[in-house]
């Protein structure tokens, strides 16, 4: 059996998966149904593995396509239903399979007793079946597909508990957002398509690698493409939907919006590096834009009481790193943070479900604390995901974020001081939220102390699970200068298969060594300060009403949903509805009805000269006669 | 007309008289003759089937009329009596209409006036007399035959429209009809008088002959003669702006002879007319005034009709200013000044008589208080009630606003085809738009048949009875309609090779 | 000083434009009838004229139809006032005027 | 079955029209009659359609199943009948939705129930007539008999308003066509002075060469009346009150075809017959559909009733359509012809929706729901589904449509596909913002906790819909192959510079 | 000197008519205007002699001022119509005078059309002298019962509509069921 002949399998288990649990879900049991679930991606990821560890070793397989069927085609448009596995797309469904089956299995726990539990692990296989699209497309139109789709079910999974308002209000959010950021997407793709005539990614890369060079056409492009990935990716402008998102469950935040979603746009940037290479201007504009949104974020993390909304400030701040990296031209560093983020920010949305589930849905930190020895293995957990996610040395988080940093100092110093900066911000909200929630005194109501215990088996193994690979993923990226064994960065080989870093070093190793020290030191200031803060003092956050000042601007993140809500929603709607009153009703409508009434009216007033008096009949035939006669009169003598 | 006249008169008169070819009048001996017997029979001794007698000897004497036409019509073209008439294909056809119309409206007039709680033993006869009236308009070829015919018919429809003389608005339609007809026939007259002064004949032939001979197109006794024809014509055919008796004259007048009115005397005077001056005016005045005027008259004729019936209530007063509507679409075809025109008006005019009929017919089974109850709101709910009236007014009301596949619609699309075909753009659109407007009314009458609840009129709808002869006439009138809508071929070929006759 | 055609005919135009006025500024029926009839009998002047000048009798034969026509009209017409004034009492068209609009 | 000399177009057309007869027999009160009847005349004709579809040779371009009988011969008219790709599939949709249509009405309407099917076989028999007319007389016809079944439709099945909406579309719609009608008569007199002889027959007609000052004139009342088909903006005010008011089966075929009858006339008589005036014109046609795409969306934005903001969705995607056939390439013109489809099904299952919904509750109005997912769960599937089809979404058929209109556009110029992208992002705004405040959140209304979810028939009916979303969806290119020999005819005129843009690159793409 | 006489006869009796006419229409009493109206009749017979139509002018006499006439004046008086209500039509004068206007300028267009038109046509070769000879009857007669015999036969039919015109009309009046009565 050659597993090649079956990675049709890897799209298709979840997409039956999805079937089987939307269909006839409501029919099954609800631990079958999630079984179901999970299963399928887990077959996904079998097969997945079984081609990666081909793809491994001395004699790695080459990369390699697979059509299914011609989707559709007119004109310049070819698009077929085709896939690509190469050393990109193979680590990124390796992501998503694997991370996606964990947190799979981790939401028989966590949904166990919904109402609406097939719907769910429909939504979520439809979901890995649209990130599969999104990954393995060998072209713009079915990545695009599949970054649609993602979106949809992005929407469904916010949306679930939609008998609340804000639930559905969330997601239609999110939904709209990121179709702004799709339109820039479109417009790249119709860009291509004009110019180049393709969408295939192979074809383009040669067209374009061949051809004379339109920096402002690729800069144009590439722009779009990076418009359509803040949408995904939640990067300034677009960054709003994601805190929003979490009124969604945990395990999908987790696998949606923290793990693979969201890094959809790195991945996309990172694909179409080929592009961007061409085009220096958009690459600084997306390190730009993801240094800018990594610290910006961050800042926001600081105030922000409710457990996962901090988590998703992280995950946007995390993702302006990647965006950092990609725009540096380090793309392996972005893809090899995407990885490790995707372990470590798992696992701490994971953990911090495990604290909601605990916690009978009790979201806010001003009502937790103390809570280290009820669950210890949610504790211990969530701490290794923060430390990596901190950058403590040795921890996955340490050798990605390390690695971009080193790359942005070797390209810019202010931005990689603002990396910098988002690095000790990042610590210090970290650690503030773990000390908020795990230590001190607890602060939830006393009658629940006794119902609170650790989450049961089913959620506690994906926790451990995903730790030990927030530990150990580091290693698959060692920088060399702290090449001990002499493996080399292993990640960064695997993937210049596909895709060739353009950053260049231009500082020595003591720079690196140097560079390295002031990051672990930044991180060390951030737990140092919040460990005083938080620990020591004990401090907790008073109520809302509390928060003034700039605490107040930045718990209310800046104020930009406003901003935005006044100005471009309430603009739109106002402008819409006074068109239509003004414009639709009054004049298109009143210019067909007004048509209508005008003719109504002067038969109305003709009317009247049908007075039924014979007298004014015959005068009118009257003076048709004369008429008629001066008419030939003059027709004749004029 | 030569001194030959003063030889020996008897031998002469007796050659003339061999020579009138009275066959070619035989639809009008048959109508006359038929209108006498017919008359008689209100002299009947037995009250029982006296009405019958009268009704039925009505109809067999209209059905032989229609048969001789159709007889005579196959004929070949001929002049009988002297030139004073002459029958050909054009006529023949014409004859078969109002013969046909004719018995239609007999058909439906029995039951109607009994509902009225009238017998009119006159009625049928008169009816016969103005058909053959109508028939001698239409096949004269000579001045005189045309007046007198119009005359006829004329006098018959005076008393026709005042013909119930319990109602006061018969009678005041009836005054304001012949106050208004002899005021219009003296232009005429006087249109006669002038052709007659330039040209010294009062033959069609004639007069065509000279103006074309001498040429005397511009002579001011022509144009004069003929603008005052128009005019008497005109009135007749409700032409605007010698159309405002027309509303009142068919709201007061019994349902019945409202669609007598509307239907077949249009169409002898509109044809007289085109043949009149078709005959008479040279090819050269095909680019003249003659013709711009004419188009300007069909816009008129059609605008102002469909305007002022856009705000009306009463449903009689609706189908007059229809009517007039109907005739400025038939005036296009006559702008357009050519003689295969006038067979779209031929078709026109079948079709127009089927559906105004047919529409009519139903109408006439709903009327009750001397027809005081045909408004929009007296008809509400009517469909309701009774089904199936309901879809024949949804074929006639189509039919009448021009909506294929309906007898309505191929005759103006054969009236706009021609006014294209002669590049009279402007008309062709006019007429099209005003067809448009003109929807807005028949959807009117339409939406208050089907829609509106009966509400008041329940009762008086629910007591509707249809017999046997009304039904024939919707029958066979929405028959033609659908008929003439999907298959015009045969009829518009025999039309327009009519019309060539001419 | 010869009388022609034109005389006649004038004259006519003349008669025809007097009854006309009549029709136009009388409310009493029958002197609208009157009117109408004196504006008949212009034309038949006009027919009478033609036919003379042009030497035929065609349009004597017109003008004794036409008043054939209209001994016949008059008949019917005045039946007819008779039967209005048997409704209102009079013959005023002013007050002949109930179908309107 | 069928041998090649069967007249099987004919029947498809007729056979509606066969089923009134039989009605016209049946008592009104036998209800399970009439349903049956009624059902299968629109099945036959749906199982004649399919056959047709199967047979249609792709391979051509030409005229296929045509039949010609000579009807009035002395003006060149003839019954002359035939489907090219693009009429087949128009044809199919039209016999899908009609059989939809009636099957959705089994239940809802309650009054006149014989005369409202008799109404919409007799609405099936116009629209198959108009796809499959080859004659440009025998297509005016079509053309003009369906508005007397719409009217009565909306006049007498229609809701409050409906004697305003229906008078509205009717007139609205007769003077959009009034220009149209001199214009087939002048072609055909045209070609009576190039050929000879007189004729409406499009064999003929589409031969001719007009002069280019009197191909714009023609251009304009040919698009006049197919604007306000379509509705082009602005010519779309009737269609809010006509949706609106209409019955659920009526805004069905209404939205669902009679709609695509505009577009199908662009794309029949505009393109192939006025080269020059398309040329000259379609800048300002695109200027208007694109000004409908963002207008209709905008508008839609702010509908209370669901039904109009169905409708304003409908001139928003009718602008789609309209950008794709004036873009005037094959990307384009493709997805124009696709997105026909894709509106049909989409928008007429949205209108299937909202006419399921206010059978039970008897509101349109938006905030008169609210929650109502939990207590009409599948219904909710169902809607989520159609309004995602509506919007877009790659994976459902709205989006290959859309985005190869849209590429079209882009290529024309990189603005109105831009504009157009604009309106797939305001799409999902109004389409998904109603579901949201109709489906979802708190029940705030008694009455909506106990609406009955949908029967087995009504599944019945959607569920063929469904099919089709994620068919063309998934594999539309089968579907694409059917038309795309004709749209490849039709573009043949247009030897134009601006199409050919990108053509550098024309030869590696693949 | 015959041609001066007939022009004094002539202008004599077009003026009397052309008075009389005018009596007819201005003249407040019905009756005064049928008699004015008689007027006019004579004298117009008298134009026709003038015209060498005798025959025309005997039947001018008899139908017009001796049927015609009597029968409006039996009319008049049987529907004893009041002087009251008889008076110029018009309810305001600015209508009055755009009514007269009006037939003024047809009265102006038909003089004009009459005096420039061409009075032509092929002369029928009936000449006074021949009239004076055969005489106007007779000649007139040979043309009604030979060529004019289809008009002349249908004047017969007209005449007899008329006479059952008048019988019904004249047969019942209103108090039937249908008089509108509002």
């Amino acid at each position: 059996m050659n597993v090649l002949d079956y990675t049709w399998l890897i799209i298709l288990a979840p997409f039956a998966g999805f079937l089987i649990n939307g269909l006839f879900g409501k029919y099954l049991s609800g631990r079958t149904v999630g079984l179901i679930g999970s299963f399928a991606p887990l077959i996904s990821f079998i097969i997945s593995s079984m081609i990666f560890i081909k793809f491994t070793g001395t004699d790695p397989h080459p990369p390699f396509e697979v059509e299914i069927f011609t989707w559709f085609a007119a004109g310049k448009i070819h698009v077929p239903v085709a896939y690509l596995f190469d050393t990109l797309s193979l680590v990124m469904i390796m992501v998503v399979t694997g991370v996606g089956t964990i947190i799979h299995f981790y939401s028989i726990g966590y949904m166990k007793g919904e109402t609406g539990i097939a719907r769910y692990f429909a939504y979520l296989n439809l979901f890995i079946f649209f990130m599969l699209n999104l990954v393995l497309a060998d072209n713009l139109i079915l990545m695009f597909l599949g970054w649609e789709g993602v979106g949809l079910c992005s929407y469904l999974l916010i949306g679930y508990y939609y008998e609340t308002g804000y639930a559905p209000a969330a997601g239609l959010k999110a939904f709209i957002v990121n179709r702004i950021g799709d339109m820039g997407f479109l417009i790249g793709i119709f860009l291509v398509v004009a110019n180049f005539g393709t969408v295939h990614f192979g074809e383009l890369s040669s067209i374009v690698s061949t051809g004379p060079v339109n920096t402002a056409l690729m800069t144009g492009i590439t722009l779009m493409f990076f418009a359509g990935a803040t949408g995904k990716s939640a990067q300034i402008p677009l960054y709003i939907w994601l805190p929003d998102a979490m009124a969604g469950p945990t395990p999908v935040s987790a696998l949606i919006h923290a793990a693979t979603m969201v890094t959809a746009g790195v991945y996309m940037i990172t694909r179409l590096n080929f592009l961007y290479v061409l085009a220096p201007a958009s690459m600084a504009a997306v390190a730009v834009a993801g240094g800018a949104t990594a610290l910006f974020a961050a800042t926001i993390g600081i105030m922000q009481m409710d457990i996962k909304k901090v988590l998703a400030y992280s995950t946007i701040s995390q993702l302006g790193y990647m965006f950092m990296a990609v725009g540096v031209g380090a793309f392996s560093a972005g893809i090899f943070h995407l990885v490790t983020h995707a372990f470590f920010k798992a696992l701490l949305f994971l953990g911090s479900g495990s604290v909601i589930y605990a916690l009978h849905h009790e979201q806010d930190m001003r009502g937790m604390g103390g809570l280290m020895k009820k669950l210890p293995v949610t504790f211990f957990t969530f701490l290794t995901g923060t430390l990596a996610i901190s950058g403590t040395p040795f921890f996955s988080g340490f050798f990605s974020k390390d690695e971009i940093l080193w790359r942005v100092y070797n390209y810019n110093f202010y931005l990689w001081c603002a990396g910098l900066l988002a690095a000790a911000i990042t610590s210090f909200y970290m650690f503030r939220l773990v000390f908020l929630t795990f230590s001190g005194k607890p602060r939830f109501h006393e009658h629940d102390n006794h119902t609170i215990h650790e989450s049961p088996v089913i959620m506690t193994i994906p926790l451990v699970i995903l730790a030990v690979l927030s530990v150990a993923a580091g290693a698959l990226g060692i920088p060399h200068i702290l090449d001990m064994f002499h493996t080399g960065n292993i990640f960064e080989h695997f993937l210049a298969r596909s895709v060739a870093d353009t950053a260049v070093t231009v500082y020595g190793n003591n720079t690196e060594w140097m560079i390295t020290g002031i990051s672990v030191a930044a991180a060390l200031t951030g737990f140092l300060a919040a460990f005083k803060i938080y620990w020591k003092n004990r401090y907790v956050p008073g109520d809302d009403s509390t928060i003034t000042g700039l605490k107040k601007v930045i718990y209310n993140k800046y104020y930009v949903d406003e901003l935005y809500r006044h100005t471009i929603i309430s603009g739109t709607i106002s402008f819409s509805k006074t068109v239509y009153r003004y414009f639709d009703i009054l004049i298109i409508d009143g210019l067909v009805n007004g048509t209508g009434r005008v003719i109504l009216r002067t038969g109305e007033r003709m009317r009247s000269m049908q007075t039924g008096v014979v007298h004014d009949y015959m005068f009118s035939m009257i003076l048709g006669v004369t008429l008629l006669l001066m008419y030939i009169l003059a027709d004749k003598f004029l | 007309m030569s001194s030959a006249l003063y030889d020996n008169t008897t031998r002469q008169i007796i050659a003339i008289l061999g020579n009138t070819n009275i066959i070619y009048v035989l639809p009008q001996i048959i109508l006359s003759a038929g209108a006498v017997i017919t008359m008689i029979t209100s002299a009947f001794p037995s009250e029982k089937y006296k009405q019958s007698v009268n009704y039925y000897l009505a109809v067999i004497f209209l059905s032989a009329g229609a048969a001789a036409s159709l007889y005579t019509a196959s004929l070949p073209s001929r002049n009988a009596f002297n030139g004073m008439v002459k029958s050909d294909l054009f006529s023949g056809i014409l004859n078969v209409i109002y013969s046909v119309t004719a018995l239609l409206i007999t058909l439906t007039a029995h039951s109607y006036f009994r509902r009225r709680g009238r017998y009119i033993y006159e009625l049928y006869p008169l009816i016969q007399f103005a058909a053959a009236g109508m028939m001698f308009m239409t096949m004269g070829s000579d001045l005189m035959v045309i007046f007198i015919g119009l005359e006829i018919l004329s006098v018959a429809l005076y008393i026709l429209t005042g013909i119930d003389t319990g109602d006061r608005r018969s009678n005041e339609s009836s005054v304001k009809y012949f106050l208004m007809g002899v005021f219009a026939s003296a232009f005429l007259l006087y249109g006669i008088a002038f052709l007659y002064g330039a040209s010294g004949t009062t033959s069609l032939e004639g007069i065509g002959q000279f103006i074309n001979e001498k040429p005397a197109w511009d002579n001011l006794y022509i144009s004069a003669g003929i603008i005052l024809l128009m005019v008497g014509f005109g009135f007749k055919i409700s032409m605007v702006p010698f159309h405002m008796w027309t509303p009142d004259v068919y709201q007061g007048t019994p349902l019945i002879i409202t669609v007598f009115l509307s239907t077949a005397p249009k169409a002898a005077a509109l044809t007289a007319m085109i043949k009149v001056i078709l005959i008479i005016t040279p090819a050269a005045a095909a680019s003249g005034w003659l013709p711009d005027l004419i188009a300007v008259f069909a816009i008129l004729t059609m605008t102002v009709g469909n305007l002022l019936a856009l705000n009306q209530n009463d449903i009689k007063r609706i189908m007059a200013f229809s009517s007039i509507a109907h005739i400025g679409y038939m005036l296009v075809a006559f702008a357009v000044f050519r003689s295969e025109a006038a067979g779209t008006i031929l078709f026109y005019f079948a079709a127009y008589i089927l559906m105004n009929t047919g529409f009519f017919t139903i109408l006439s089974l709903a009327a009750v208080n001397g027809d005081r109850n045909l408004t929009l709101e007296g008809v509400q709910g009517l469909a309701k009630e009774k089904p199936l009236f309901g879809l024949f007014l949804v074929i006639f009301l189509f039919s009448l606003a021009g909506i294929p596949p309906t007898a309505g619609f191929s005759a103006k699309f054969f009236i706009f085809s021609t006014a294209v075909e002669a590049r009279l753009y402007f008309l062709a659109v006019t007429g099209i738009l005003n067809s448009a407007v003109s929807a807005y009314y028949y959807l009117r009458i339409l939406l208050h048949v089907y829609i509106s609840d009966a509400g008041g009129n329940a009762d008086s709808l629910r007591g509707i009875k249809i017999n046997t002869a009304c039904f024939i006439v919707i029958l066979v009138t929405c028959a033609g309609t659908v008929w003439l809508g999907i298959m015009p071929g045969d009829l518009i070929e025999l039309a327009k090779k009519a019309a060539l006759s001419l | 000083m010869i009388i022609t055609l034109n005389h006649y005919l004038i004259l006519s135009a003349i008669l025809f434009s007097i009854g006309t006025a009549g029709v136009l500024i009388r409310r009493n029926a029958i002197i609208i009838f009157m009117s109408i009839e004196l504006m008949l009998n212009a034309v038949n002047i006009t027919l009478v004229a033609f036919s003379r000048c042009q030497e035929q009798v065609a349009g004597e034969v017109l003008v004794f139809f036409v008043m054939a026509v209209a001994a016949a009209e008059a008949a019917v017409g005045l039946v007819i006032l008779i039967a209005a004034n048997r409704y209102r009492n009079s013959v005023d068209v002013d007050e002949i005027s109930e179908l309107r609009g | 079955m069928f041998g090649a000399d069967f007249p099987i177009l004919s029947t498809i057309i007729f056979l509606p029209l066969a089923g009134v007869v039989i009605l016209l027999t049946v008592p009104g009160t036998k209800k399970v009659i009439i349903n049956i009847v009624t059902a299968s005349a629109g099945f036959l004709s749906l199982i004649l359609t399919f056959i047709i579809y199967s047979r249609f040779d792709e391979n051509t371009a030409g005229y296929q199943f045509a039949e010609r009988y000579y009807w009035l011969r002395e003006y060149g008219i003839s019954f002359h009948i035939g489907v090219d790709g693009i009429s087949l599939i128009l044809i199919t949709l039209s016999a899908i939705l009609s059989l939809l249509a009636v099957i959705s009405s089994f239940k809802s309407i309650t009054e006149r129930y014989k005369e409202y099917m008799i109404t919409l076989l007799v609405l099936q028999t116009g629209m198959t007539g108009v796809f499959a007319a080859m004659d440009m007389f025998l297509f005016f016809i079509f053309w003009e008999v369906i508005l007397i079944p719409m009217f009565i439709l909306i006049a007498i099945w229609g809701g409050k308003e409906r004697i305003y909406a229906s008078i509205k579309f009717f007139i609205f719609t007769l003077f959009g066509s009034t220009m149209m009608l001199i214009s087939i008569i002048y072609l055909a007199y045209l070609s009576k002075a190039e050929f000879g002889y007189i004729s409406y027959d499009f064999t003929d007609i589409f031969r001719l060469n007009i002069v280019p000052g009197i191909q714009l004139v023609l251009f304009m009342a040919f698009a006049l009346s197919f604007a306000v088909k379509v509705p082009l903006f602005p010519f779309h005010t009737w269609l809010p009150d006509a949706h609106t008011e209409a019955p659920a089966a009526g805004s069905v075929i209404l939205a669902g075809v009679l709609l695509k009858m505009g577009t199908y006339g662009f794309l029949r008589f505009n393109l192939p017959l006025f080269p020059h005036a398309a040329i000259v014109m379609a800048p300002y046609m695109i200027a208007l559909s694109i000004t409908g795409i963002i207008y209709g969306a905008l508008m839609a934005m702010v509908q209370p009733d669901v039904k109009k903001l169905v409708a304003y969705s409908s001139v928003s995607h009718m602008g789609f359509i309209m950008l794709g056939i004036f873009s005037l390439n094959s990307e384009g013109m493709t997805g124009a012809v696709l997105q026909m489809i894709n509106h049909g099904v989409s928008t007429g299952m949205l209108f299937l929706l909202v006419g399921m919904i206010y059978d039970r509750r008897h509101t349109r109005l938006i905030a008169d729901y609210g929650g109502i997912a939990k207590t009409v769960p599948v219904f909710a599937v169902f809607f989520m589904i159609a309004a995602l089809s509506s919007i877009g979404l790659p994976g459902m058929n709205g989006f290959i449509g859309e985005i190869m209109i849209m590429t079209g556009g882009f290529m024309v110029k990189p603005l109105y596909g831009i504009i157009a992208a604009g309106g797939v992002i305001l799409s999902a705004v109004y389409m998904l913002w109603m579901y949201q405040r109709v489906m979802f959140g708190p029940i705030t209304l008694d009455v909506n906790k106990t609406i009955i979810d949908l029967d087995l028939r009504e599944r019945f009916i959607l569920i063929p819909l469904v099919i089709l979303i994620f068919w063309i969806g998934i594999y539309p290119q089968p579907l694409i192959t059917k038309y795309k020999k004709s749209v490849q005819v039709i573009l043949q005129v247009y030897d134009n510079p601006r199409t050919q843009g990108g053509s550098n690159a024309e030869g590696e793409g693949k | 000197m015959e041609s001066q006489i007939t022009a004094v006869l002539f202008y004599g009796f077009s003026s009397a008519a052309v008075i009389s006419a005018l009596l007819v229409i201005t003249k407040k009493n019905p009756v005064t205007s049928a008699i004015s109206l008689v007027v006019t009749f004579f004298s117009i017979s008298a134009i026709y002699i003038l015209l060498n139509s005798q025959f025309i002018a005997i039947m001018q006499v008899l139908i017009y001022a001796g049927a015609i006439m009597v029968l409006i004046i039996f009319v008049i008086m049987l529907l004893n119509l009041r002087p009251a209500d008889i008076e110029l039509k018009n309810r305001t004068v600015s209508k009055a005078v755009l009514v007269i206007l009006i037939v003024f300028i047809m009265a102006l267009s038909l003089v004009a059309i009459v005096s420039f038109g061409r009075f032509s046509g092929d002369k029928g070769g009936i000449t006074p002298e021949i009239i004076a000879e055969t005489g106007s009857v007779q000649l007139i007669a040979r043309a009604m019962f030979s060529k004019y015999l289809l008009p002349f036969e249908l004047v017969s039919l007209l005449i007899t509509i008329a006479i059952i015109g008048v019988v019904i009309l004249s047969r019942s009046g209103p108090g039937k069921e249908n008089d509108g009565g509002e």
